[in-house]
This record gives C-alpha cells, structure tokens and sequence, in this order.
C-alpha cells in the first residue's frame, strides 16, 4: 500500500512540476490527474483484495448480451 | 505534428516486432493442435487483407493520423467518440501484452517476484523508448527486431537432430471448423492489432513502399510463424505442444547440453516491447490528437501508469488469459479491427470519387 | 541554458529517488545463492503400501566433489562424504519434498537432477500421477534427467550405493545408461522422450532398468514395459535389443552370431528400423518392421575361412535370422505377454489412417495383440577390421 | 608548469567570473587607439603590464639627430630573441643609422614594413586591443613615434617538446608521429599528410582569460558543410574563462552534455586524424594541448583503430569482432556472473555449477557485494597507476597482485572465479579505451540489476542503454549510424573491414546527399582512407 501510494508520488512529482513550469492547458492536468487517479484508485483496491470486476468481464458481459459469445 | 521520419525498412522491422510481439507466448493458432500450419497460413491471407485495407486507408487519407481520418469521415461528434473508443483499445492491447509478458516471466523465471514489479520496470524501460520519439522507436527497433528470427534459426539449428517431422499428421483431425476458428482468432489477434499503425503510417519518408512493406512483413512473420511452429511440433510432438502454456521457451529447453532460456526472454523483450510501445505511442498520440493537445509526450506516463494498472487488474489468472485471448478477443475486436476500417475504406474511397466528378 | 539544467538536476533527482526507493522498499525476491540452494543429482519415487509417496534425493556437496577431485592425497582433513540420500514421504511429490525441509537444512533445487528413478511399485500403480509434477515445475530439466525402472530394489536403496568410480553415484548411474549409445541393452529414455510417449496414445513408454549389483554397483540392462502408464513387465536385455532394432534407436550394439563351431560377434555400426501397418479394406492386416543395418565383424572366432565376399554373404544372412529372432522375441513379448504396443504401430495408424483411428484408439492395444507381424532384416557387413581371415597355423 | 598553477589559474577564474569582475587590471575598449606619441605608447603599456616582470619594452632611438625613435614590445622568454636582434633590431638599425628625417613619417612605416624588417610574418595592428592581444600571444610589437599603427612582428620562439610517438594511441603499424602542445605544429603535422588548398583551417581565439586559439581544420568538398557551420556556431557560443584543454571544448560542444557516452572524439595521431578527416570530419585543435578533437562521432569509431586499415582485412575484421566482444564482455561479465549465481541456476552446466557453488562456498559476502568490492579494488589500483610518479608503479603492482589474487582468495574473502572474472573484465575494458568511462559506470549498473532481477534485469538495462544509443546524435548524425538507421554502403567500415580497394565511396552517413559527386569523381582511383 505505502508502495503503491511512494510510487505514485513519485510519478506525480516527476510530471506535475513539469507541467506546472510549462503553464500547460488545463486539459492537460485533467486528464492526466484523471488518469493517474483511476490508476491509483484501482491499485488500491487490488492491493486492500477488493478487486473490482476487471474490464475483461464487463466485455464479457457485453458481448454476451448482445450473444455473439455464448 | 511530430517532423520525425522513419524509413521503410524501420517500419517494416516495427511491423514485424509489432506482429511477433506476444505471438511468441500465445499463438492462438495454435488451438488448432497440429493444422495449427493451416490455421496460420489462412490467418496469415485474412490478416494481410486487413493490413492492406489499413494501408489502403492511410494511402487514400495521406499523412492523416487514425483520430484525423475518423474526424474528417465521421465528423466531429462521432469522431471523437470513436476516437475514444479507440484510444481504450490501444490501452487495452497494451496492457495484454503487459500481462502476457509479466505471465512469463513470474512463471518461467522469478516465481517468487511479484508481477506488479516486473511489469513496472518494463514500463519505466518503454516509457523512456517512447518519450524518445517514433524516429528512436524506429531506430532502436532496427537494432533489435533482426534478433527475434535469428534467435529462432540459432534454437531451430541446435534442435536439428530431434525432429519428427510426420509430427504434424493426421491432417484436419479434429475438423475444418477448429482451423477456421484458429484461423480467425489468428487475424484478429497480431494482424487485426496492426491498426493502430494507423497512427504511426503517416510518419513513413517514402509512402510509395507503404503497400510493400506492409505486404512483405506480413508474409515474413507467417513464414516465421510456420517456421515457429514446425520446429515446435516436430520437437514436442502435438500433445505436450498444445499442453504447454509457454510454448517457445519449453522447446528452447530442449536443446542438448545448453539452456537458452534468456535468448526467449529477450525475444519477448524486444517484441512484447515493440508492441507496446507502438500501442501507447498510438493511444497518446490518439488522445492528444483528441483534445488538442501540442505534444503526445505529456500524456505517455499517465497513460502507461494505467496500462500497467490494467494490466493487473485485467484477469484473475494465469488460465483466464488464455480463456479470453481464444473467446472473446475475435469478437471484441472485429468493431475495431473490421467493422469501422472497413466503413472508412468505403467513405474514403466515395471521398475520392466525389471531387472528381464535381469537377467535371 | 539555465532552465535546462535544473530540469536535468530534477529528472536525475527524480529517477534516483524513485530507483533507491523501489530498490530499498523491495528487495530480491527470486534471488537465491548457489551456495544455499541443495542440489539434487538424483530422485527416486516410489509409492508405499499405504498409497503415499516417498521420495528419496541425492544432494551433491560441491566443496566435497572439488576436494575429491583435486586433491586426493590431501590426508589429515577428514573428508566430507561427496552426497547425502534423505528420504521423506508425503501425499504428492511436491508434498515430500517440501516436507522435506525439515530435515535438510537448504532449499532442493531440481534443475541439476541427472537421474530419475521410479520404483517398482510406483511403476505398478502407474506413473502417470508423478509425472505431473515434473512437468509442471520450472527448474526441471526435461532434457537431461534420464528416467530408470528400478527392479528389485527400492530407488532409496539405490541411491545409497557408494561407488568408486564417481564421486556422485547419480552421476555413475546416469553414465551406464548412458552406455546403451554403443550397448543397445538398455533402453535410454530422457524425461522428454517419457513425456511424449505418455501423451501419445498410439505408442506405450519403454523405460530403462536398473537393479543392484552388489554393495557397491548397478547394473542398468533391460526394459520395463508400461501400458497407460502403469508397469506391464520386464524386457531382458536381448529382447530390449529387439525392440531397439525395431524402432530405430540402436546406435551401435554387439551382436553375437553361431558359426560353425565358433561365434562371430558382429558389430553393428548402423540401423535403421521402421514400423508401418498395412491396411486392406480399412481395417489393418499386418504389422510390418523393417530393419536395414549395417555391421562389421569384430571378431571371428569361427572355423571356416573368411576371405570371399560369399563369405560376408552368408554372415550377413546369419545376422539378419538372428536380429529377426531377437525382435520376434520382443513382438511376441508385447503382442501376447503385456498387450502393449510398444512399437508405436498405433501412431502410424494415427497419422495415416485418422478415421479408423478414432474407432479403435481406447482399444487399440488388443487390437495390436491379435495382428500378424511381418518382420524383415536387412543386414549388410561391410568391413573386416585390420585383417580379413583369422590365424591359421600353415596358412 | 605544476598542476598547482593549473588548479590555481582556474579556481581565480571561477572567482572572477562569479564576481564578474574584468579581472584584466587596466580595462582596455574595443576601439582605443594607439597614441602616436611613443612617450604615450609606453606609459600605457607599462600601466597594463604593471607587475609583469617578464614584459620587455625595448626604445630604439636612431637616425640623425636621433630623430626617429622606435619601441619594440614583447614577452620575454615567449619570443625568440636572437631571431628578433637578428630580423629586426639590428636592420632597423643599420638602415636607418643614417638616415634622416625628410621623408614623411608614414614613409618610415612603410620601409620599415617592406624592406627593412627580414622577418616575413608580418601583420598591423590597429589599437590598443590588438597590441596588447598580441604582445600576449607570443608576438613583437614595433611601435614608431608618430604613427598609430603598431607591426606585429612573428618571431615566435618554437615552444614545447618535439613530435614524438603518443603514449596514449600506440599502434603496430602507421605514423609514430603524435600531436604535441604547439597548434602551429600540429596543423603543420596535418598538412603534411593533406597536400591540398582544401583543407582549410579556421583560427578563432576562445577563453576570456587564456584567449587560447582554437583551430576549425576540415576538407571542403568532402566535409558537410552543414556540420562545418554547427561546429563553428557551438564554438562561438562558449563564453568561458578559460581554455586549458581540448577536454573543455569537448564538454561545451557534445551534444549530450550528461551521456555517459562520447560523442566527440579525440586523437592524438596524425595519420588516425588525417583519415577522419578525409572520411568527411571536422578537427577541432586547441592550442596546448595533443589532443585533436573529431566531430561527429559515432558510436563505431570505438571500436575502429587505425591499424585497421593498414592490415589484411580480413584480420582487421576480426580484430573488430574481438574488439565488440571485449566491449560485452567488459560490460555484462560481472553481471551475467550474478545472474547466474543468485537466479539462473538452470542455465549453468552441471559441472560447472559444482565449480561455481564450490568456490562459492564459505565467502561471507553475496555475489553482488563480492564484485562491487573487487571492482572497486581494480579501479582503485587502476587510477593509483596513472597518478602516482613512475617510480612506484612496480610496488604497486605488486601490492595489486598479491592483494586482489592471492591473499583475498586466501583469506576467504572472494572466491577464486570472482578474481579471474574481474581480471578478464578489465582487460578486455582495456581494448575499448573511447569507452572506458562509461563500460566502468555502466558495469555497475548492470551488476546491480542483474542482482535485482537477474537477466531480466541485464536485459532491461541493455534495452535501456540501447534505446539511450539511438537517441543520441553527433552534430545531427544519429549516433548509431551506420546500423540504426540503416547506411548499407556505410557498413564495409563498421563490424566488418572490407580492403582499402573496396572502399570506393565515401561515409554516406557524414553527409546526407552529395555522396555521389564527391566520390563519383574519382571512383576508380584508390583514395587514401585513413
């Protein structure tokens, strides 16, 4: 957990300041903090063993509902 | 717009290591047991049709990019929609082939290593490849990519005197049906990905060649791929080739007196890595083309981050890869790999038409 | 220019943190030293009354082999023993030789295992069970663990032997098998080539014997015949030879012929042999082996003079009756004592015939038993060696 | 000179450029002119050379009535003494003993320009700037009363040691010429091999303090111009204090001023210089120094020696092919010898993993530790060897062998593979000497990894170091040409040597187009390549 949480700062500190420095669109932060968030909010759980259902499933799921896979 | 050129010859290797990336773990071919040869060949005619519909498509929109030609076809709404779904997809083949290689490694090498580190450290390694510009991934492909054949004429020649090479008989045991299966599941799994060269066409010096080059890696990597597989069958025989999970490495254990296991290693390094690299080069620059963005740079490290989460997150384990890389990938991806090419190759083709005749 | 410094002050900062961070926060998790790790030479199974397995190690102690083998006369230290056997049992293979732990003071690593050895009764309840583990393991080597059949003795009392010729006794045994390559009495059969024929349903594993020979050596000769992974007999080592002969895997091998009032041994440099079912009206009627050898005298011990190619002729011909013999004998062996086909007839029927095969593949072992065998031998003897006729007196 | 003076002058220098003070003690313009009075002359010279005791200021008064009064200004020590009494002195005084003033002044200026004065390097200076820049150079100044124009007379005493064989290039076959510290010597060195008005040499002084002249030396026609213009505008945008060897400009002009790998190079062989730059290169010399830069430079002129191109080629091939597998094996042996012990055990040979494990057996340290530790030793011991006076270099060695090999063996301290596999590793990073530096870092992040991950680990990190290669660029020339990107005319000079006769056109890689028309030319000739 304070793995996960050290190796995000540190990714977050190498680019943000950059950005920062750089006076970059606002776009920019919001995706990449959007992005960064999901990462961090999913690697959370799989850490805490509550892995939420995985994208694999949910396309599962979907094709199934639409029936081309049984 | 990135200035950066690469040659023919450099997207030809791209190409190749691109195709032979993760096929050197999963063949999907290879659930057609031993037709798996026939499998590969129709594979191999369906898969070089997709890639020159994809030429075709990048040759009729010159140097436009994947996201500009859905802009310019589909409008801007659907476009962008589109766009996005793509962008996902490139992440999500990303992150396969992450698992796919993080598989290996903890089951062949470091059992005891946790796959969260190994994959991490693949990453941090592609980051800095793809930070390093398309010109460098050109480069460095070029220094790499010859690797993977010879590597496998080097375990090939050592294995010379065990062979059996009836190994592949009976023909057509277990029914056409299976082999068209295999076949498809082929075209969908490395050519069909080959759309996100989409992305990476328009930075080709000599558009010329896109055709040849195109047509030309595709040949190679199913000569390879044969090649791959008749050594392989002729080593282990159909039952222990389709029983393995790695199969490649378990052939390259074979070798007489000598244990080549890192060479196998370091073919999935550099194909795995190309193949990565080429879609999270592809999904960045896609989403930076998308929100207008001045540089994909910016966006490789957030989008990395989450490949390698995905990655993890993805299956529960090692039997649910194999599962889901046979069932459901083809259908997954025939939108992506078919349905919306095939629409632009169409629109493309009526754009082109279209101004000739109102000049007229 | 300013600007660009810092900018590499701060990524070279950044990377460093981050790598000593995960470096420090991490550790080496596979990392294992040579010297901790138990290096197991040899492994012996075999499934007890009660239905567990015991396993039986042979672990190599490095410093010992090195003193051994270089300084012999180095008296005053008392000398290490160069291996040490333990035995453990356990519900699995795995299981014992996780248990094991407790009495070995390092980790077993497998992958310098030379010898395999499955026990009689494990081999009579079948191997199939065990096989698995070694399949599934990453260490093992599938290409250098040779598999043996030990045949009245238990793989632990096998172990123990000490011999004089090698510092390491699996390293003794692997060697006689290894001999088979200018003996063809044993038959050789790598963990590779047993995982394969385990697979195949057309073809049955042959595995190599070994027995004691004394307090202080082995005797590997002969063959054990499964049939679906369970032991179906014993090939002595002239039928092994036969069955040799038949599949193609004689190398070399000494073939002894009567000649008059003496014997003849021939030495055989080159053979070849094939198996193929002949097919008439979609079903099989006749098994056929085709053996072509080629073969030099290696002593002539006989009467008659040897200096015409007629001669040779007639040599040849002896020969080829008495390879035919040997193979009749094994064919016999397996077509009526074991009902197990050892050939791999059923493969080729697998490969050429698949419809047919479908019919007969869970039964094709008796089918294999009720069909006539056509055996032909093609013998050639080519050279004399450094003379041509033996001694004679007033020549 | 000591190394003391050396560190002295650079860490005045760093003062004075922090303070940003003209540390000159008189501030002279751009622009101030010479006083015609010579009385003038003198008093502004003796104010700028205050307390420099080797400066010499010599009046010449003569003619009739004593009318015409003259100065020289020089050095002393710096010029040749009897060359100046000899050239310019005694016939100033010869010719103009007699003479009287009629003429205009200027006339006196101008005689003395064309006929009196016997030296025939002549030059004018036109202010205050010029004279005291050249006085500082090694020149004489000739000052006339009147005139405000100075002669700079060239009489320059020839300084340093004499062209000897290099110590740090020896090669079996070619030149044992070798470059010393005089610029005028060097150049003359390379004209001597380069018989052609093409080989232009462009002198520019660089250095506030030292005003060191630099020297831009290429072929035109068969350098890139371009790359002659980068090279030119990245010397003009050093603004330092001091030039004391090339080694500075070096880190000034490298592309990639933090890589570990070189990508300027430097000889001190004429004949390896004369073939760079007949390959299409630009020679950068410095004065004081042996030491010829070359720029671009490729990652495969590491492993190119001038012997090379002497020999029979299919030796030189070979010599190539050694000279990358010392490369390899200078980087990854130690690593690899790690990843073996700690991770692959499969992958060692039965016996020799019995070797392995038995000299393992009872070293306290793990692998990694063990081999930090030798290497450090063998470093440690490397640079004692170049530091220390010559003298004491056998007991070291001594102390070396018996250390290293024998006692720490014996002491149970490494085992005996670890000595013999530090051994290779340093003589084989002997054969590479470009790379040295970066293979002795480089090694250890190889070690390092290798103990974290194993192969996995070496493998990353030669991906890594690979995909660094091929970002870098030499003055625009992708580093690893000719193999990424692909030069296929460019590869008979790369891993393989192909004979001098085969060698028929020029490195394409050098200069993107025009390949053809400079070496279409001639095409059949046989061209000396290096």
């Amino acid at each position: 957990m304070v793995i996960i949480l050290a190796v995000f700062i540190i990714l977050a500190l190498y680019d943000l300041p950059r950005f920062i420095r750089k006076k970059e669109p606002v776009k920019v932060f919001v995706v990449y903090v959007f992005l960064m968030a999901a990462s961090l909010a999913v690697s959370l759980l799989l850490a805490a063993g509550k892995r939420p259902a995985s994208p694999a499933r949910w396309i599962e799921w979907i094709l199934k509902m639409i029936g081309v896979v049984k | 717009m990135e200035k950066a050129r690469i040659s023919s010859i450099q997207l030809f290797l791209l190409i190749i290591g691109f195709l032979y990336g993760s096929t050197v773990i999963i063949n999907p071919a290879l659930s057609a047991k031993n037709d798996a040869w026939l499998a590969i060949l129709l594979g191999g005619v369906g898969g070089a049709l997709l890639i020159g519909v994809y030429a075709s498509i990048a040759l009729l929109n010159p140097s436009k990019t994947l996201v500009e030609i859905l802009m310019d076809r589909f409008g801007k709404l659907i476009g962008n929609a589109v766009s996005i779904l793509y962008i996902w997809y490139f992440i999500h083949i990303a992150s396969l082939v992450f698992r796919n290689f993080g598989e290996f490694i903890t089951t062949m090498t470091f059992p005891e290593t946790p796959m969260a580190v190994v994959i991490g450290i693949f990453a941090v390694l592609l980051v800095y490849g793809i930070n390093s510009g398309i010109e460098v991934m050109g480069r460095t492909s070029e220094l790499f990519v010859p690797f993977i054949p010879v590597t496998a004429l080097i375990i090939s020649l050592s294995l010379i005197t065990t062979r059996d090479f009836t190994a592949f008989l009976p023909m057509l045991e277990n029914g056409m049906a299976l082999v068209l299966n295999a076949a498809f599941s082929f075209i969908t799994f490395p050519f069909g990905e080959t759309i996100a060269f989409l992305m990476l066409f328009p930075h080709l010096n000599k558009k010329e060649n896109l055709k040849k080059v195109a047509a030309l890696s595709v040949l190679f990597i199913v000569v390879l791929c044969l090649f791959i597989f008749i050594r392989n069958i002729s080593v282990l025989g159909s039952d222990l080739m389709y029983r393995a999970i790695f199969t490649p490495h378990l052939t390259s254990l074979l070798i007489p007196g000598l244990n080549v296991e890192p060479l196998i290693d370091i073919n999935l390094l550099i194909g795995g890595g190309t193949k990565i690299s080429v879609c999270i080069y592809a999904a960045a620059k896609a989403l930076s083309q998308v929100l207008g963005i001045s540089d994909y740079r910016k966006l490789t490290t957030a989008i990395t981050t989450f490949c390698v989460v995905l990655s993890i997150w993805v299956y529960e384990n090692v039997l649910e890869m194999f599962s889901w890389a046979e069932k459901v990938w083809p259908y997954y991806s025939i939108p992506f790999q078919m349905v919306i090419p095939l629409i632009l190759l169409f629109l493309s083709l009526k754009k082109r038409a279209e101004p000739s005749k109102s000049r007229e | 220019m300013k600007c660009r410094k810092d900018k590499y002050a701060v990524k070279i900062a950044i990377l460093a943190v981050l790598s000593t961070v995960l470096l420090l926060l991490t550790g080496c998790w596979s990392y294992r030293d040579l010297t901790e790790i138990n290096m197991v030479t040899a492994l012996g199974v075999d499934r007890l009354e009660d239905g567990k397995v015991l396993v039986t190690v042979q672990v190599v102690e490095p410093a010992a082999i090195q003193s051994t083998a270089s300084g012999k006369g180095k008296g005053g230290v008392t000398q290490q023993k160069p291996v040490f056997v333990e035995s453990y049992e356990g519900e699995t293979v795995f299981d014992a030789l996780t248990s094991m732990l407790s009495i070995v003071d390092k980790k077993l690593f497998l992958g310098t295992a030379q010898v395999l050895i499955l026990g009689e009764g494990l081999s009579k309840n079948g191997i199939n069970e065990v096989m698995d583990f070694f399949q599934r393991n990453h260490e093992m080597e599938y290409d250098t663990v040779d598999v043996l059949v030990a045949k009245d003795v238990t793989p632990k009392d096998l172990l123990k032997i000490e011999t004089d010729m090698d510092p390491i006794p699996a390293m003794y045994i692997k060697k006689t098998a290894e001999n088979t390559v200018s003996r063809a009495k044993v038959k050789r059969t790598m963990m590779i080539d047993l995982i394969k024929e385990m697979g195949n349903s057309g073809r049955q594993a042959v595995i190599g014997q070994v027995a004691k020979e004394g307090e202080k050596e082995v005797r590997t000769e002969g063959a054990a015949v499964f049939r679906d992974g369970k032991l179906a007999g014993w090939l002595d080592p002239y039928a092994t030879r036969g069955y040799l002969f038949a599949t193609g895997e004689v190398k070399s091998t000494i073939v002894n012929i009567p000649a008059d009032s003496g014997k003849i041994s021939m030495e055989v440099i080159r053979s070849k042999g094939k198996v193929n079912v002949v097919f008439r009206n979609g079903e099989p009627a006749l098994l056929t082996i085709q053996v072509v050898l080629e073969a030099n005298v290696g002593e002539y011990e006989g009467e008659r003079k040897l200096d015409s190619p007629d001669d040779l002729h007639r040599l040849e011909e002896t020969l080829g009756e008495e390879v035919k013999k040997e193979i009749r004998m094994t064919v016999n062996l397996a077509q009526k004592d074991y009902s197990s086909d050892i050939f791999g007839f059923g493969t080729q029927v697998h490969k050429y015939h698949p419809q047919y095969w479908k019919k007969v593949k869970d039964g094709w072992n008796d089918t294999f038993s009720k069909l006539p065998v056509d055996i032909k031998v093609d013998a050639r003897v080519t050279r004399t060696g450094f003379i041509k006729g033996q001694i004679k007196k007033d020549g | 000179m000591g190394d003391e003076g050396v560190f002295e002058k650079i860490k005045n220098s760093n003062r004075a450029a922090k303070q940003n003070i003209n540390s000159d003690g008189a501030c002279i313009d751009e622009n101030e002119p010479i006083p015609q009075a010579i009385e003038a002359v003198k008093a502004r010279l003796g104010e700028i050379f205050s307390g420099c005791s080797d400066f010499m200021y010599r009046e010449i008064v003569c003619g009739e009535n004593n009318c015409i009064k003259m100065s020289v200004a020089y050095i002393n020590g710096f010029v040749d003494k009897r060359v100046l009494n000899q050239d310019v002195v005694r016939p100033v005084l010869d010719y103009f003993s007699n003479a009287i003033l009629q003429d205009k002044r200027n006339r006196i200026y101008e005689q003395l320009k064309e006929c009196v004065v016997n030296n025939s390097d002549i030059k004018e200076a036109e202010n205050m700037r010029q004279v005291v820049d050249n006085i500082v150079s090694g020149e004489a100044l000739l000052f006339i009363d009147g005139e405000d124009r100075a002669l700079v007379i060239g009489v320059k005493a020839p300084q340093g040691r004499q062209v000897s064989e290099p110590d740090t290039e020896v090669s079996i076959r070619g030149a044992r010429e070798g470059f010393v510290e005089n610029l005028l010597t060097n150049t003359t060195l390379i004209r001597k091999r380069i018989k052609n008005p093409n080989l232009k040499l462009e002198i520019m002084q660089l250095g506030e303090q030292t005003k060191t002249d630099i020297c831009i030396c290429y072929i035109k026609g068969i350098a890139n111009e371009e790359i002659v213009k980068e090279v030119r505008d990245r010397l003009k945008k050093i603004k330092t204090d001091a030039i004391l060897d090339s080694g500075y400009i070096e880190q000034f002009i490298s592309d990639s001023r933090l890589s570990l790998f070189p990508t300027v190079g430097n000889s001190e062989k004429c004949d390896k210089l004369a073939g760079k730059l007949l390959e299409g290169r630009v020679a950068i010399f410095c004065d004081g120094t042996p030491y010829v830069l070359t720029v671009p430079y490729l990652y495969i002129e590491s492993i190119q020696a001038s012997d090379d191109y002497y020999d029979h080629a299919f030796f030189a091939t070979f010599m190539r092919l050694l000279r990358l597998l010392a490369l390899l094996v200078s980087n990854l042996l130690p690593g690899m010898y790690v990843a073996l012990v700690g991770f692959h055990h499969t992958v060692i040979p039965f016996k020799l993993m019995i070797t392995l494990a038995a000299s393992r057996q009872g070293i306290p340290f793990s692998p990694f530790t063990e081999a930090v530790l030798m290497i450090l030793a063998f470093e440690l011991l490397r640079e004692a060897g170049v530091r220390m006076p010559r003298p004491i270099g056998q007991s070291l060695s001594i102390v070396g062998a018996l250390v290293l090999g024998e006692a720490s063996v014996a002491a149970g301290i490494s085992s005996n593979l670890m000595v013999i596999i530090v051994a290779i590793t340093a003589v084989c990073s002997f054969v590479v000497p470009p790379l040295i530096r970066a293979t002795m870092l480089i090694r250890f992040v190889f070690l390092a990894a290798a103990n974290f991950l194993g192969f996995f680990g070496i493998s990353s990190v030669f991906v890594a170091v690979f995909i660094h290669l091929c970002r870098l660029r030499s003055f625009g020339i992708p580093y690893m040409a000719p193999f990424s990107p692909l030069t296929a005319s460019d590869l008979k000079d790369s891993l393989v040597v192909v004979p001098i006769w085969a060698m028929v056109t020029r490195p394409r890689i050098l200069r993107q187009e025009n390949v053809k028309g400079a070496a279409g030319v001639k095409r059949q000739e046989v061209r000396l390549k290096r």
